[in-house]
């Protein structure tokens, strides 16, 4: 067979492969859908949960898992709607800490030998309790700069292509290309063996959470761009969206298997999922359910392309 | 201007209690008419799967594609919504919120002053004469509901030097959590004389007082059927009287109306108050009839109901 | 940059006594609890030498070695390097800079990466513009010289690859060099999962890195390998040095003498006890293969290059795959413990009874006290080397390890055992115990179907079965067998220029 | 001395759980001027026995080793109590009928879960969240969010005391011992560990790992569904909500109560430790009236540092 129709491509192209199928789905239903306007509408709030995506990637590619990604963007935004536009520098260092903060956590967990789960799991109480004392009511205003930057309408295709593209490739480079990625996915396939060639565990985790807070960071602040506005709560279902569209995106939860150009086109995927339904008619009552066999679904078909790729 | 083509919109972010079911079902039941009645050419509702303004803000924007002429909101978050709601009324849509109402000021609001409802709580113990500690159940922290209605108690409470709150715990709406957060707290605390609520949580912190053996308080109740009749059997039995009171799901057809006159062209204020759901201890068995098993107390609302009471407000 | 192993062998002389000494332990101890795994200990490694280091299972080799390399750190004693005490201030890293590698017993690649990435991991030195040619031109290049014909692509990702030539790949990249010089290469059991091609190709390379000045530690169960590739020979007995002479002074026997073994009886044609009854019919996999059977009673060894198909022969008969025809219990004695063989969480016992649960039971539960006393009779029978069977298992050396997974299927009632190349690391006196038990099985009327990538353990069957490239190509009977009657069924009918030719040395 | 100490309470991590259960309960009672000790642990003992219940379920299937997960239980709880509501019908007769249906209810779900995860191949995380939104929607069209009571009979049982003690902390304790009891006696218990190590060594191994996956989840679906009806029970009737609180609360008990979150090593004591924590912790913080916000924070820092002092999950070799 020659090598660009293997089956492990083939893996590969799956992510790519489902979002093309779900948005062929949209614009069948939605025709209006198929228009700078409409992937925009589509699209816009897939950035932060983009960003959220790879910070989760990251933990995952060290066979850790973050339960806290979703209150710490929560966090973001609800510090980036108050002490960001009322005092800047204050609203900065606050956003520096929560980075720092992350990769304390890293560095204890490694310290401890802690599971990541249960810590994260705290962690987020910690966010959210942050939270809801930095903006005890929903509120606060995005810094101007903010909801300009994410409302900018670039040329050909609106902004979350762009975003996308460039996260992706980014993200590419960083962790399936450079020497560093493969010292972090080294970490996550065989930590003994690569402690034993010489490398600092706690280093990596240091950095691979610190990189999480920056990703974190990111999604944050992308969304109050996108909302305007903060909550304390306003986050809190990208934890598991994260997870969902990294898996989605062909990785494992262990073993150092990790792909940032499907994670990316994973989020993107989840995004629409929803949107899907909306366009669907189908009764309120089974409208939670269809979400539920959509991402069935969505998952079966990797399956089915295994199963074909043992048989033959 | 003509609605009988026009497309109405109902954006709903959770359905996992009896308040949104019954809301839901109001809906349901007013807009079938109203389609059948050549009133507007449709009025689904949507539920996002979570409870989760990011994904009802995605939800907003997919309705605006579909090309929805107004579109009806109960409010994940009152600030998270907003972009997508500007969204919205820059396309030239009607966007109504009611119950979770959105601060965005391009978007008509329809709520119940929760503020109210939290005074109306301490008036009424001070109407009652009672005097001494009071236990404060509140929502889920973090939510605007859960901030307003408490900032009205608190409010009241200082300005009484008779009631003391001893006591607060979050019991998120939901009869298990109010029950087993109230029983936590309940043995350190002294006497308890009132518990101020805020609604789908009087039945539970009922239960927490009953099982931790204790003598039942005055518990403000949220006008859930199970707290109704909980009521009812406590006031058959031994006098026990209370005060009952939330906003009616049927808001959402309140809401649907004041879309449809907008969508006529009707000239509305962007804010407007509904009034309260009341039970008291006089109508309690009439409320409790028109309550279905296992649901909340509700009004929904005709066209005409809506007109009367938007005549009112004017005034 | 070179890759070491591979470069052009000058001929120099053997290392002398007179050759610096490169690496100095001095009364070096080790204990984990109360095991103490290292009394006090002294050993040199010098310049240019290659040092052999044997003693049976448990006898504190790999520890001694986790100590030179920096993974562990010792209790007692002192540490010098090129001549530079290093005692307190000594660890992975450390090592690498004195160029001290290590091929672990339990391999240490990252299976999620490929072979020229796990060089990266090895190499700080790889990385900036142009990191992954380098790599792959690195690890090619040690490959190519190390075990040339070895068919590996550099972009290959290690999980997806057979044991062997997993150790292939770990091997190399211990020998590779950046800025980083190798000048000390630990192989802790490095042929355990090769086949002769493969080891005798590791021994040349072993000699040839002498003969350029380096120095190597090879341990091997294999007294042959030791013999052949060793230019001082080190004897390990209960944590202690109990011999150390020059090669020379060195004969088979002296060896197995000197580790407290028995010596091997002289090897003959066992007579075998196989009946008419089949108890496992596998289908030819392809039209030009043999069927393969098994009757009661019979031990069938399974041989041909490591990789041709001879597991997959077992996992199917364990899964009762389609096709095949088994006619009763199978237990597998795995080879590869890490990933077959061992519960890491477990303790000893358990991990032995593993597969004797369903017939422990009574009332439908687990007897707690007859799986105590069943372990505790295999721990006697097997000389298994632990103080208390509630022990977690990987506090047992590898081999000790593995003779707990000879327990756990020859101590459940299956008519049929398959046993996955499972002699690896296991010391020749032990070994000697299990052919004999094997063969009192196989009288008994159980039937064994037994991989091995040891020439000497096919002696040990009624028949063999050769395979090459998925499929059985050749049978041979006991009467017929010899290494050059499996070599050349190896070959058979194929292409042998694809293939590692056998070095002739 | 001070070792064979630490290697105890290396053989126990749920030790932790208690001493933190302990601790807290003692700050409980000096805040609350030393009032309502006893009160507390009964009601700490009647809450954690939901939670000690589901939990049960959960450990075995992260037992089952990584990524195994059960987030169904929430929609499982509101399902089953609908189930069991809608069966009971305020008949005393049909309790046990109610009761079997909602365990069956939760056994289908369970064996749901593990036909997504083994047909479909899809991970147990998003197998189980997948399935919760199909079985919330169940649940919607089934009960139509609207709360029936349940028998009289069964409320009282279900909130009755036996010398003291609440029966359902005696029926959530049974469920315990029974399920450490099948951990270690039975092939089944020693399979779930063993997969929890390794799938493909405890294949090998010739032990049954398909079924005992399969087993574990109808397990969780089980407990889950048993617990949905007591809930209801013992809360005035069912409702949709009422399960939501346990999707992290059965994960964080079960790992603070030292089972390993890499598979293969359960701990039944640490659960009902855990449980009790968690209730107390909440109690504490209630009482000592900290602002909400605050509350969540302290809480978050309790679990990282019980977790950071119980300590070492990864095996050191
Ligand atoms: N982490 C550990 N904890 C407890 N005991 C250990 C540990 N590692 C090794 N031991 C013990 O130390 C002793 C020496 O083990 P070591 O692995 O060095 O043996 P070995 O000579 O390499 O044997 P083999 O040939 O079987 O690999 C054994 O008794 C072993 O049980
Ligand atoms: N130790 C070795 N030394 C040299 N060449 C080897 C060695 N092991 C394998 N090879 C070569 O690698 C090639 C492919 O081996 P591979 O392991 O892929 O075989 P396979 O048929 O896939 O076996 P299996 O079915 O057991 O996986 C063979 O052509 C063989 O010559
Ligand atoms: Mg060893
Ligand atoms: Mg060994």
């Amino acid at each position: 067979m020659p090598r660009f129709l293997s089956w492990s491509a083939a893996e590969r192209l799956l992510p790519a492969l489902t979002l093309a199928a779900l948005l062929a789905g949209i614009f069948h239903q939605q025709p209006r859908a198929m228009s700078y306007f409409g992937l925009d509408l589509l699209l816009n709030l897939s950035i932060p949960i983009i960003f959220a995506t790879l910070a989760q990637m990251m933990i995952i590619a060290i066979n850790d898992l973050d339960l806290s990604i979703g209150a710490f963007v929560s966090l973001v935004a609800c510090i980036g709607s108050t002490l960001l536009t009322t005092e800047p520098v204050l609203g900065v260092l606050a956003l520096l800490a929560g980075i720092a903060a992350y990769g304390l956590v890293g560095a204890l967990v490694e310290w401890r030998r802690l599971p990541s789960i249960v810590v994260t799991l705290g962690l987020s109480f910690v966010w959210l309790g942050l939270a809801v004392i930095v903006l005890p009511t929903p509120g606060g205003r995005a810094p101007a700069v903010l909801s300009t930057l994410v409302r900018v309408k670039p040329p050909f295709a609106p902004l979350p292509v762009y975003v996308a593209a460039v996260v992706a490739l980014l993200g590419w480079l960083a962790v399936s290309r450079s020497s560093m990625g493969v010292v972090l996915r080294g970490a996550g396939g065989n930590p003994r063996s690569v402690a034993r060639a010489g490398w600092s565990m706690l280093a990596i985790r240091v950095s691979v959470y610190a990189t999480a807070g920056v990703l974190g960071t990111l999604a944050g602040l992308s969304l109050l761009g996108l909302t305007t506005s903060g909550d304390a709560n306003i986050a809190s279902r990208y934890t598991l969206v994260s997870i969902a569209s990294v898996i989605l995106g062909g990785a494992s939860f262990t073993g150092g298997r990790v792909f940032p150009v499907g994670a990316v086109l994973g989020a993107m995927t989840l995004t629409l999922a929803a949107s899907f339904l909306t366009f669907m008619r189908i009764s309120p009552d089974w409208q939670i359910g269809a979400q539920g066999f959509i991402l069935i679904a969505v998952l079966a078909l990797r399956a089915l392309l295994t199963r074909w790729k043992e048989t033959s | 201007a003509e609605t009988k083509d026009m497309k109405i919109a109902l954006s709903n972010n959770f359905a996992g209690n009896s308040w949104r079911q019954a809301m839901l079902k109001s809906w349901e039941t007013v807009t079938k008419q109203a389609v059948a009645d050549g009133v507007v050419a449709e009025a689904p509702a949507f539920t996002t799967s979570e409870n989760q303004a990011t994904e009802q803000a995605a939800q907003i924007q997919n309705m605006i594609l579909q090309g929805y002429n107004a579109i009806v909101i109960d409010a994940a978050s009152p600030t998270a919504l907003n972009g997508a709601i500007r969204q919205a009324c820059d396309a030239g849509i009607v966007v109504v919120t009611f119950d979770g109402i959105a601060t965005e000021p391009c978007a008509y609001r329809i709520a119940v002053d929760f503020k109210k409802l939290g005074g109306m709580q301490v008036d009424y113990f001070k109407s009652r004469g009672i005097k001494g500690n009071l236990l404060e159940v509140r929502g889920l922290a973090g939510v605007f509901v859960d901030d307003e209605i408490h900032d009205g108690i608190e409010a009241g409470v200082k300005a009484d030097p008779d009631l003391k709150i001893v006591g607060s715990v979050h019991g998120n709406w939901t009869q298990t959590v109010a029950q087993k957060e109230v029983a936590g707290i309940l043995p350190t605390l002294p006497d308890v004389a009132a518990v101020a609520t805020q609604g789908g949580d009087g039945f539970g912190t009922a239960q927490a007082f009953k099982d931790a053996g204790r003598k039942t308080p005055v518990i403000f109740l949220g006008n859930r059927e199970d707290e109704l009749s909980w009521w009812k059997q406590q006031k058959d039995a031994t006098g026990y009287q209370t005060m009952s009171a939330s906003i009616a799901p049927g808001s959402s057809t309140f809401a649907f109306w004041v879309a449809k006159k907008l969508l006529a062209g009707e000239k509305l204020p962007q804010d407007m108050v509904l009034p309260i759901t009341v039970v008291t201890q006089d109508n309690l068995e009439d409320q409790l009839k028109h309550t279905e098993k296992g649901s909340v107390t509700n009004v929904e609302y005709k066209e005409a109901d809506v007109s009367g009471l938007l005549a009112g407000l004017k005034k | 940059m070179t890759a070491a192993g591979g470069g052009a062998a000058p001929a120099a002389p053997p290392a002398g006594a007179a050759a610096e000494v490169f690496v100095d332990l001095r009364g070096i101890a080790k204990s984990f609890g109360a095991i103490r795994a290292l009394r006090p200990v002294d050993v040199v490694v010098r310049r240019g030498e290659c040092l052999g280091l044997v003693g049976h299972n448990g006898a504190g080799k790999s520890t001694l070695m986790n100590i030179l390399s920096g993974a562990l750190s010792a209790s007692a004693g002192t540490l010098a390097i090129a001549g530079e005490d290093l005692t307190g201030r000594y660890d992975v890293r450390g090592a690498h800079r004195a160029g001290v590698r290590c091929v672990f017993q339990e391999l240490s690649l990252c299976p999620n990466l490929s072979i020229a990435e796990n060089a990266r991991i090895a190499h700080p030195a790889l990385h900036g513009f142009g990191w992954r040619r380098r790599a792959a031109a690195l690890m090619q290049a040690a490959l190519d010289g190390i075990f040339p014909g070895h068919g590996l692509g550099m972009g290959d990702v290690v999980g997806s690859l057979s044991i062997g030539r997993r150790q292939m790949v770990e091997i190399a990249r211990a020998f590779t060099e950046t800025e980083e010089r190798a000048r000390l290469v630990i192989l802790d059991e490095p042929t355990s999962s090769l086949d002769a091609t493969a080891a005798d190709q590791l021994v040349a390379a072993a000699r040839r890195f002498a003969a350029a000045g380096g120095s190597t530690v090879v341990i091997s169960h294999k007294i042959n390998e030791i013999l052949a590739v060793a230019d001082r020979i080190v004897v390990m007995k209960d944590g202690a040095v109990v011999d150390d002479r020059p090669r020379a002074a060195f004969t088979r026997e002296g060896i197995v003498d000197a580790m407290g073994h028995a010596v091997e009886r002289a090897r003959s044609v066992r007579a075998s006890t196989a009946t008419a009854e089949t108890m496992v019919e596998v289908p030819a996999s392809r039209r030009d293969g043999l069927t393969f059977r098994a009757a009661r009673g019979e031990i069938i060894g399974l041989a041909g290059l490591a990789g041709h198909g001879q597991t997959d022969l077992l996992l199917a008969v364990q899964a009762r795959r389609r096709g095949t025809r088994v006619a009763g219990d199978v237990a597998l004695v795995p080879g590869d413990r890490s990933t077959d063989g061992v519960f890491p969480l477990w303790s000893i016992e358990r991990n032995m009874s593993a597969r004797w649960l369903p017939h422990l039971r009574r009332g439908g539960l687990i007897d707690l006290g007859r799986e105590r006393a069943e372990a505790g009779a295999w721990r006697e029978r097997l000389a298994l080397k632990t103080p208390d069977l509630r022990n977690p298992i990987l506090s047992l050396s590898g081999g000790n390890q593995q003779k707990a997974l000879f327990a756990r299927a020859l101590g459940a009632p299956a008519r049929i055992i398959l046993m996955d190349d499972p002699m690896r690391g296991v010391d020749i006196g032990t070994k000697q115990d299990v052919y004999a038990m094997i063969a009192t099985e196989a009288a008994a009327g159980r039937t064994f179907l037994w991989y091995t990538t040891e020439m000497d353990e096919l002696f040990h069957c009624d028949r063999t079965y050769v395979f090459h490239d998925g499929s059985i190509v050749a049978e041979l009977a006991a009467a017929e067998l010899s290494e050059t009657a499996v070599v050349q069924a190896s070959f058979k009918d194929h292409s042998v220029t694809d293939h590692a030719v056998k070095d002739p040395a | 001395m001070l070792a064979a100490l630490r290697g105890r309470i290396a053989a126990a991590p749920w030790i932790w759980s208690f001493l933190g259960t302990a601790a807290t309960w003692l700050v409980t009672v000096s805040i609350s001027g030393g009032r309502g000790g006893e009160e507390i642990i009964s009601a700490a003992l009647t809450f954690s026995a939901f939670t000690v219940l589901v939990s049960l379920g959960q450990m075995m299937v992260i037992t089952t080793g990584p990524g195994n997960v059960d987030l169904s239980i929430p929609s499982v709880i509101a399902l089953s109590s609908a189930v069991a509501m809608l069966v009971m019908d305020e008949r005393a007769g049909m309790i046990v009928p109610g009761l079997a249906a909602a365990v069956a209810a939760g056994l289908a779900v369970g064996g749901a879960n593990y036909g997504l995860i083994r047909l479909l191949r899809i991970p147990p995380i998003i197998a189980t969240l997948s399935s919760s939104l199909v079985v919330m929607s169940v649940a919607i069209v089934l009960g139509r969010g609207l709360k029936i009571k349940p028998p009289q009979v069964f409320a009282d049982a279900v909130t009755t005391k036996v010398a003291g003690v609440p029966l359902l902390a005696i029926v959530a304790l049974a469920a315990a011992v029974a399920i450490a009891f099948v951990l270690e006696r039975t092939l089944y218990g020693r399979t779930v560990s063993a997969i929890g190590q390794s799938r493909r060594i405890a294949r090998l191994a010739g032990l049954d790992v398909e079924r005992a996956s399969l087993l574990t989840y109808m397990l969780s679906g089980g407990l889950a569904g048993l617990t949905g009806a007591l809930i209801a029970g013992f809360s005035g009737g069912n409702s949709l909500d009422q399960g939501a609180e346990y999707l992290l609360l059965t994960i964080a008990v079960v790992v603070i109560g030292g089972t390993s979150v890499s598979g293969g090593r359960a701990s039944v004591p640490g659960i009902w430790g855990a449980a009790l924590f968690m209730f107390l912790i909440v109690t504490m913080l209630n009482a000592s009236g900290v602002s909400p916000g605050l509350r969540m924070l302290i809480t978050g820092l309790i679990i990282i540092g019980v977790i950071a002092v119980g300590g070492s999950e990864r095996a050191p070799r």
